[in-house]
């Protein structure tokens, strides 16, 4: 397993390294020029040019790549064009909200999503499959930011029942923290409550032809201990897979929801750095961003093997 | 020309399995050392149990992948040494049929450009030649012509299987391989194909390599018969040699295992022990050292080669075994009755046989679906 | 037992008489079949022009004038509806077209060959699925410029992994069937293999993934508008039409409603289409 | 109590030289003094120092300092002080406070509380620029400590001291005791909490996670007039928002639009601006046709904003040789701004003027600005105290934001005399003669003047609007 | 000497969903205590239909019982509440299926799956029915029984895994065994042993067996009475003897036929001209019309019904016995 491990680390580094050529790549080729973001409404060209010079705009593209790789490797992510914050901090800050977000998010998907996927599967071709289904689907093909707008309008402009917006760390106010991330994470959920819904369901519906379920009803097992017993054990496997991919998606934080209701995370923040051109933040976070995906799709590997007595007895 | 029209010497293929993820790479010696020659105009049968490597010596046969180690030769021409461009072309000449006729047609093409497709890729046939050539290779194989333009889920497995049949014909091939060609089918498709295949084999003069597990069906078609036990051939005889007098135990085994249509007979048998190790950790030595009664320590350090002429085993203690006592030797023939009711069948049923399957031309039902 | 054996019916008639007898598959074909026909017809409407002010009709509600009322110029919200359907169907197909054509090859050549060629575009196309996908296609919006057409090229390359990942998984199933082996044993080339026996054979589940990528592609393009890097004013799109509503939401909520609405309901058929497809592609389901 | 404050965006780097962003003033307002400060109709009054007084025709001003002001780091704040900040100003590499102090040649303490610049020119603008961020102080200690660091740990002397930041989420100043007005300023902490959403920075003051609020959407002041629990309050800004035309600058500037007058005459009568401050703005803010507001001191009273003639537009375009013509406008991707943008289209094409609009993001405009790609550009200037400050560098011909690229020997004079000079008669005089021939040039055509607009809750007293749209909390009390 | 039978199986017709005909035509047998019937016929008759529908594990929506009962010890099982089957399954009645690889579930010990058997209709302790599972594994010669209790399915073979299948199913001594072709997917060496297994596990215990099969070599060798189905229907029945010395029904004929001899060639293979007829196309008489040699107008309009032919032996065609009736022709 461990080995596993490692290897799966050592396929990853490629991958870091073409996803920062990509994103270097990309934001080089964004049009505007961050300096004269940077240089404030006056643009004054001695500043232009002192800070052309600082943040080696001026060199070629390979060169400033190199140095900011260079720079990586020492633990050094560089500072926000914007704030002159180290861009470290700025992700250590906003990690544990985009981690909040996502645990809460996450919570709300699989108490909605595999219940309501077990049930359908169950009750294939039933009026409480077709429900599930149209559901689920809603969830989908809402799209978040107007949910969240709209949810905005009703629960705390019209009903006053949670704060529109805003963040506050569990660490130091647990209700309030909670109160303020309810809506977002349910936003977030719903989407991601469909997905695991249908995963649910298509691997609950293929485990319940399976044999071995024939073979547990023939034992005279109970229908709930063949279902949830027999069945769900099996089905589980591509659900938690998937939720952890899920959830490293989440990671790279929800763009538009975070925008909506200004909750400071990844998704947010990395917005703003792009339209400030915030050349470091940009590169820093979404390089954090992945190796939290790679990470999650790691765990998805190492779960898949462990909760597979077939891969996991291998050896 | 030769009197031997194949020839395998010391085919060996390994295949390197897993890896990567999960676990630590198996080597997997799926065939071990095989020799064999095919004799023009014959009947030649692979027999032996499920991963023993039947499948993957077929593949090699005709190179489809290639040998680990060793050659195979062709009309004296080395196959394995062949470029890309003339092994294609000889590919007119060697035909293959596989196992599952339900995963061997391109679901997404019509029986026709099917058919058609080894004339396209090997004679210089125009489009209405081809479609007359089609409907002819059709009509011998037993197709309605007119269903040229379906697809191959609207047939049964047995019409899939003729479908495979008339592909492999189509290029003229002078060697056909069947990869277990008729065991995915029902009994009675199965005598529909079996008496095809030996009828297109007169015709065309074909010389057929046959796989399958089936001792009966094997018995019934072939003049010789290879034995294989984990990757090598152990015993190799005329047909009529090798069920009357087997000589390795593990093909005794076998015999003795097959059960006899006849009730009563199955009496007394002895029943080999044990299961087939697992070809990624083979036994040392004779590899069916862990399940034969005759063991001795000799077998578990030393493989024994296959040695003879026309009657080849790959035993130490051959000559010394006793002969056995194998229960298809008493099966006596049908009862009197019987065989007088299969006449009267036979008879009734005879002007029928060619219209085969073109009763019911859209009735696949007779098939053996797989099931995964 | 599979369908097959009771089925003396073409494939694309048993696929097509699936996908009818499926009544939530038949809902999303209307929806979206309704929302193409309003996008198509548009011009032909008897409907006002979508770009006409009207400075003394203000963020009127719905009335008998204007069926789903004005805007923030005045403009009639039901004539925008309409013409911005093209936008967001547009934008969902056309860049999911993009998509395909460039993931698919990529696809197909990765899982055919294998190998270093495997390797390397397997490793791109992981790298591209770290990046978060809003955000790659924001990046790519802002580079191309904001308009309706780099929104799809943005969106159509960031969905490209998708569809690289998926061709490529597809490729290797039909890869070891044993018609791809027999198209070898009979001579056939790569290029022909690759082509003939291969590509036709994974086209159900790409097309399955095409249908919902549609769906995703159209919220993207919402985002996108909704983030200012969409369709270009005057002309109308939902999410550009939403960006602006947002900020009226309780003077004047039916400018926020209907385009929701309306990217609820096509997104919402798409997916319903999307789910009977695969129902009625896959083979195991009866 | 706190104080909670719903800002339109989140602030920049918080250090003073290095700050660039509208929205950072709001919290240095309350985290730094500034020498000078000015009153709601733009009288400069003493903050940090005391009185000033110019001498040597204008190019000395000599500066008494409080006494009893101390930064928050303990640091006593006297002449020296503010010697090492405007040399900090002036000479720190990243400063952008350098062209807002270009006239200072010297500055030297001249008592312990007492010091006098010396000028370079007589420089009428540079009281105004004491009362901005060039005249906010910071501790020298802790600049010399922290270098460009103190952006992340601003120390000034103001009412209020930082105590955390989190980027996107909130600034966070508590109060400073010691501060010499301390008894003035009755919130113990001020959180600023940065919600780009009107809407949603709306729906936090009514649900009561926000006290006030800046910014507020023109459409949402009839709600939050009719809101009982709500106050609001209104100043028209010292900005104008208008279409800059690329005149001079490169190739794109070789059309009729750029190089004939008469044709941008045509789209500025073509323009109701009258009903864009009604339709988009609610009537709000306030119609433009100026650099300066109609509320300020240096407006031209004599001219202001024109009908509408489309008829008259149509003869200017005929007798362009014209019959019609395209331009393409570029705007910043924001509702408001295209909405705006959309009415003028509506307007234009009336007259002919088929405008077709470049929606672009913020950072890549200004590049196209500065490059000169670009035929027209909606864009607006927040304003100075000083009108120097809203004409000087757009219209002289080496002026840095001239992006139109518009020169005339002419305005150069008039524009760079009233600089120099500190008579404001003769002042006033320069500016309407140059806005006369701007007027007819027209390298940029003037739209409207945004309005400040709060909105609190009715619980907050004596809060006053400023023209510069902060937030001076001296004096604002919560019941 | 007759004793009451375990099963017995009277006029079982089965529907399934949109579909214009019975696929399971009034079908009856009956097995005794001990004794083993075989049930043969080709792929897609309705074998497995009939065995699961005495085990009442049809599914629900798809198959509807239209007429006929499922007596066993007595008891209708089709009249019974879900909740009494489900006490009998597995406990009084049990079954192997076919497919030894996919019929364990993957993811829980072999062990466990044997001794959730002997749990759910003993209320034992764990222990208790770890204890059984044991020697349930013993019984069916199982090497190195007690360490393979911890095995999950994956990591035995076939056999081994059919082997447990067995285990499973005679845990808690049923009266009625079915058998849905156990050894089909096995390898010959090795369907040898567990057909001796099941065998002498018969014997012990003194089950009824309902073994199916389209092996007529299988038949031969387990079978006391056999019952021929095709299309449905049960068209020839009767001893095992009688069966193969006197088979009376052209299908039995043909299916006999067609299998090559293992004794050695004896010329061309008969055969059975074209297919199953579709459901829609089902015949209105005999089933097998469309295919028999033999056939005659009258078989197309009317069922025959099954006559007596002596011995036990029955027989569902017009023509028989052939020797006669044909031969006279
Ligand atoms: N492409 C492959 N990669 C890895 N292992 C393989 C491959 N093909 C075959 N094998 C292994 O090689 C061994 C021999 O396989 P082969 O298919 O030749 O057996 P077979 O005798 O044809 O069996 P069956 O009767 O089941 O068809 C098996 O253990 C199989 O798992
Ligand atoms: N759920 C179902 N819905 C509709 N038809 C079904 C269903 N299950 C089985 N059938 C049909 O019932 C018929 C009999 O099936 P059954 O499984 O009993 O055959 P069998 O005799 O056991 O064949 P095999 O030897 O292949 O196992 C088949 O034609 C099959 O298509
Ligand atoms: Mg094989
Ligand atoms: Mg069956």
């Amino acid at each position: 397993m461990l080995s596993f491990i490692l290897r799966r680390i050592l396929i990853a580094i490629p991958t870091l390294i073409l996803v920062s050529m990509f994103v270097f790549a990309l934001q080089k080729l964004l049009p505007g020029d961050p300096i004269l973001v940077m240089a404030g409404e006056d643009r004054d060209p001695e500043v232009i040019a002192l800070l052309r010079e600082k943040y080696r705009m001026n060199e070629p593209l390979v060169m400033q790549y190199i140095y900011w790789a260079g720079d990586v490797l020492r633990g050094d992510l560089g500072i926000s064009l914007r704030t002159n914050e180290p861009v470290l901090d700025l992700i250590a800050s906003k990690l544990p909200v985009t981690i909040q977000l996502a645990i809460m998010s996450m919570l709300f998907a699989m108490l909605i999503g595999i219940p309501a996927g077990i049930l359908s599967a169950v009750r294939k071709g039933t009026w409480v499959d077709w429900l599930a289904n149209v559901v689920a689907l809603s969830g989908l093909s809402i799209p978040n930011f107007w949910l969240g707008i709209m949810l905005i309008l009703l629960v705390s402009v019209n009903l006053g029942w949670l704060p529109a917006s805003g963040y506050e760390s569990p660490w130091v106010d647990p209700w309030k923290s909670l109160t303020t991330m309810i809506m977002p994470a349910f936003v977030l959920g719903t989407a991601l409550a469909a997905t695991l819904m249908r995963h649910t369901r298509s691997a609950m519906l293929g485990v319940l032809q399976a044999d071995y379920v024939r073979t547990a009803r023939a034992k005279g097992l109970r229908a709930r201990v063949v279902i949830l017993k027999h069945a769900f054990r099996n089905a589980v496997l591509p659900v938690v897979t998937l939720s952890a991919l899920l959830f490293g998606e989440l990671l790279a934080g929800a763009v538009l929801t975070e925008q909506i209701f200004t909750i400071p995370g990844f998704g947010k923040l990395i917005v703003d750095a792009v339209f400030n051109r915030d050349y470091a933040v940009v590169q820093g976070v979404v390089l954090c961003t992945a190796v939290g995906f790679i990470l999650m799709n790691l765990v998805a590997d190492v779960l898949y093997v462990i909760l597979n007595p077939r891969l996991r007895t291998a050896q | 020309m030769s009197d031997i029209i194949l020839e395998a010497v010391d085919l060996h293929k390994r295949f390197t399995r897993g890896g990567g993820l999960f676990a630590k790479a198996t080597t997997i010696h799926a065939v071990n050392g095989v020799s064999l020659q095919v004799r023009r105009g014959e009947t030649f049968a692979i027999v032996g149990e499920s991963g023993c490597g039947k499948s993957t010596l077929a593949r090699l046969l005709l190179r489809l992948i290639d040998p680990t180690e060793g050659s195979v030769i062709h009309e004296g021409q080395d196959l394995t040494m062949l470029g890309a461009g003339a092994m294609r072309a000889l590919r007119s000449e060697l035909q293959f049929i596989f196992q599952d006729p339900f995963s061997a047609l391109n679901p997404r093409m019509s029986v026709e450009t099917i058919i058609a497709e080894p004339l396209r890729l090997h004679t210089s046939l125009n489009a209405a030649e081809r479609r007359e050539k089609v409907a002819e290779l059709m009509a011998r194989v037993g197709l309605r012509p007119e269903m040229a333009d379906r697809f191959p889920h609207e047939f049964s497995g047995g019409q899939r299987q003729r479908i495979c049949i008339a592909r492999a014909l189509a290029s003229g091939p002078k060697l056909v391989i069947g990869d277990e060609p008729v065991s995915a089918l029902d009994v009675s498709v199965q005598a529909q194909i079996v008496n095809l295949l030996e009828d297109l084999k007169q015709e065309f003069g074909l010389t057929l390599v046959i796989i399958a597990h089936d001792l009966a069906v094997i018995r019934h078609m072939s003049d010789r018969i290879a034995v294989m036990y984990l990757g090598e051939v152990v015993e190799l005889a005329r047909t009529e040699d090798l069920f009357t007098a087997p000589r390795h135990p593990y093909t005794q085994a076998l015999l003795a295992a097959i059960p006899v249509p006849v009730p009563g007979s199955a009496a007394g048998r002895k029943v080999l022990g044990g299961d087939i190790p697992s070809p990624a950790n083979p036994p040392s030595g004779c590899k069916f050292h862990t399940r034969c009664p005759h063991a001795t320590a000799l077998c578990r350090t030393t493989r024994p080669v296959l040695d003879g002429k026309d009657h080849q085993v790959a035993c130490h203690h051959h000559q010394t075994l006793p002969a056995p006592d194998l229960p298809l030797a008493r099966a006596s023939r049908r009862s009197p009755a019987a065989e007088a009711r299969f006449a009267l069948y036979r008879a009734a049923s005879r002007d029928a046989e060619l219209q085969i399957d073109t009763t019911h031309p859209n009735n696949p039902t007779n098939s053996k679906e797989t099931t995964q | 037992m599979t369908a097959v054996a009771d089925a003396p019916v073409t494939s694309r008639s048993r696929t097509w008489r699936k996908l009818r007898a499926n009544r939530s598959a038949l809902i999303g074909a209307v929806v979206v079949g309704l929302f193409v026909g309003l996008a198509l017809l548009a011009p032909l409407l008897p409907i006002a022009d979508p770009n006409a002010t009207d400075w003394g009709a203000i963020r009127k509600a719905p009335s008998a004038a204007a069926w789903m009322g004005t805007d923030e110029i005045g403009r009639d919200i039901l004539a925008r509806m309409i013409w911005g359907a093209q936008a967001s169907l547009l934008a969902g197909v056309v860049s999911v077209m993009i998509a395909v054509a460039i993931g698919v090859p990529f696809g197909l050549v990765s899982g055919y060959f294998g190998g270093w060629t495997d390797g390397i575009i397997s490793r791109c196309t992981d790298a591209l699925l770290a990046m978060p996908f809003l955000i790659l296609a924001i990046a790519l919006a802002a580079f191309l410029g904001p308009s309706l057409t780099n929104a799809m090229i943005a969106i159509g390359l960031s969905a490209v992994p998708i569809f690289i990942r998926l061709t490529r998984g597809q490729v290797l199933a039909v890869k070891t069937e044993d018609y791809v082996e027999g198209a070898r044993a009979i001579g056939l080339g790569h290029v022909a293999i690759m082509t003939r026996y291969i590509l036709p054979n994974v086209v159900p589940p790409i097309l399955v993934q095409a249908t919902l990528t549609i769906a995703t592609a159209i919220i993207a393009e919402a985002s996108l508008s909704f983030l200012g890097l969409g369709q270009q004013p005057p002309a109308p799109s939902w999410g550009s039409m939403l960006n602006t509503a947002k900020n009226f939401l309780s003077q004047a909520p039916w400018m926020a409603i209907w385009p929701g609405a309306g990217i609820f309901l096509v997104v919402m058929g798409f997916n319903l289409l999307g789910d009977g497809l695969r129902d009625a592609l896959d083979p195991r389901e009866h | 109590a706190d104080l909670r404050i719903g800002l339109q965006e989140d602030p920049d780097a918080l250090d003073t030289d290095q700050a660039r962003t509208f929205v950072g003033r709001i919290v240095f307002e309350s985290l730094c003094d500034k020498l000078v400060n000015i009153t709601p109709g733009l009288e400069f009054i003493p903050e940090l120092a005391t009185s000033w007084e110019w001498s040597n025709e204008g190019k000395t001003l000599t500066m008494k300092l409080r006494e009893d002001a101390l930064f928050h780091d303990g640091t006593p704040f006297n002449a020296e002080a503010v010697v090492a900040n405007i040399e900090r100003s002036t000479t720190l590499p990243e400063s952008r406070r350098k062209s807002e102090l270009s006239s200072v040649e010297t500055v030297v303490a001249t008592g312990p509380y007492e010091v006098t610049f010396n000028l370079k020119n007589p420089d009428a603008t540079l009281i105004a620029q004491l009362s901005d961020r060039a005249g906010m102080m910071i501790s020298p200690t802790a600049a010399a400590e922290k270098g460009l660091e103190l952006a992340n740990s601003p120390v000034c002397s103001g009412p209020y001291k930082f105590v955390e930041r989190i980027q996107q989420d909130r600034i966070v100043l508590e109060k400073f005791a010691e501060h010499y007005d301390a008894g003035s300023y009755s919130f113990d902490r001020l959180i600023f909490l940065p919600i780009p959403d009107t809407t949603v920075r709306l729906a936090n003051l009514r649900s009561g996670d926000l006290d006030m609020l800046e910014r507020l959407a023109p459409s949402d002041v009839a709600a939050v007039k009719a809101d009982g629990s709500l106050a609001f309050s209104a100043a028209t800004s010292l900005g104008y928002q208008g279409i800059t035309v690329n005149v001079n600058n490169g190739a794109r500037s070789e059309t009729p639009f750029g190089k004939d007058k008469r044709v941008r005459q045509a789209l500025s009568l073509a323009i109701d601006r009258e009903v864009i401050n009604q339709v988009v703005f609610e009537g709000v803010y306030a119609a433009g046709n100026q650099p300066f507001p109609p509320t300020s001191p240096w407006y031209d009273q004599t001219n202001p904003v024109p009908a509408r003639d489309v008829d008259a537009a149509k003869a200017l375009l005929a007798e362009a040789g014209l019959d019609g013509i395209k331009v393409e406008i570029q705007t910043a991707n924001n509702p408001v701004q295209l909405q705006l943008m959309q009415v003028v289209q509506a307007m234009a094409a009336e007259a002919g003027i088929d405008i077709s609009i470049k929606a672009t993001e913020f950072a890549t405009m200004l590049q196209e600005q500065s490059a000169g790609n670009y035929d027209a550009t909606q864009v607006g200037w927040s304003g100075r105290t000083d009108p120097d400050g809203n004409i000087h560098s757009f219209m002289t011909c080496a002026g840095g934001l001239n992006d139109s690229k518009f020169c005339m020997e002419e305005i150069d004079a008039l524009l760079n005399k009233a600089r120099t000079s500190t008579d404001a008669a003769e002042r006033k005089a320069s500016y309407d003669a140059a806005n006369a021939i701007l007027r007819e040039e027209l390298p940029i055509i003037y739209l409207y003047h945004q309005t400040w607009l709060w909105a609190m809750s009715n619980k907050i007293n004596g809060f006053q609007a400023y023209p510069d749209g902060m937030i001076r909390l001296s004096g604002v009390t919560m019941e | 000497m007759h004793r009451d039978p375990v099963l017995d199986v009277r006029d079982l017709s089965i529907r399934f969903r949109g579909q214009p005909i019975d696929l399971i035509d009034t079908v009856s047998f009956s097995i005794e205590r001990g004794k083993t019937l075989c049930l043969v016929g080709e792929s897609g008759c309705g074998k497995s239909v009939t065995s699961l529908a005495i085990m009442g594990l049809l599914p629900k929506r798809a198959a509807t019982v239209t007429q006929g009962a499922v007596r066993f010890d007595g008891d209708d099982l089709l009249t019974l509440p879900e909740t009494r089957i489900e006490d009998l399954r597995g406990n009084r009645m049990a079954m192997i299926f076919q497919e030894p690889m996919t019929s364990l579930n993957p993811s829980f010990t072999v062990g466990h799956q044997v001794a959730e058997a002997v749990r759910r209709h003993k209320g034992c302790t764990p222990a208790e029915a770890r204890d059984r599972a044991l020697e349930m594994f013993r019984k069916v010669r199982m090497p190195a029984a007690e360490k393979r209790l911890d095995d999950y399915p994956h990591q035995m073979s076939g056999g081994m895994r059919q082997r447990v299948m067995i285990a499973m199913a005679l845990a808690n001594d049923p009266e009625l065994l079915i058998a849905d072709e156990p050894t089909t997917a096995l390898d010959v060496t090795i369907q040898a042993q567990i057909l001796d297994l099941m065998r002498e596990l018969q014997d012990d215990t003194g089950a009824a067996l309902l073994m199916i099969t389209h092996d007529l070599g299988v038949v031969a060798e387990i079978a006391d009475d056999v019952a021929v189905m095709y299309a449905g229907r049960i068209v020839e029945s009767g001893p095992v003897a009688r069966i193969f010395d006197e088979p009376q029904h052209p299908y039995t004929l043909g299916l006999m036929g067609s299998m090559p001899a293992i004794a050695g060639r004896q010329g061309r293979l008969l055969t059975i001209p074209g297919a199953v007829p579709l459901p829609a196309s089902m015949p209105q008489g005999c089933r097998f019309a469309s295919r028999c040699p033999f056939v005659q107008d009258a078989c197309h309009v009317a069922r025959p019904a099954l006559s007596d032919m002596g011995g036990g032996q029955q027989v569902a065609c017009r023509r028989a016995p052939l020797d006669t009736m044909v031969g006279a022709a």
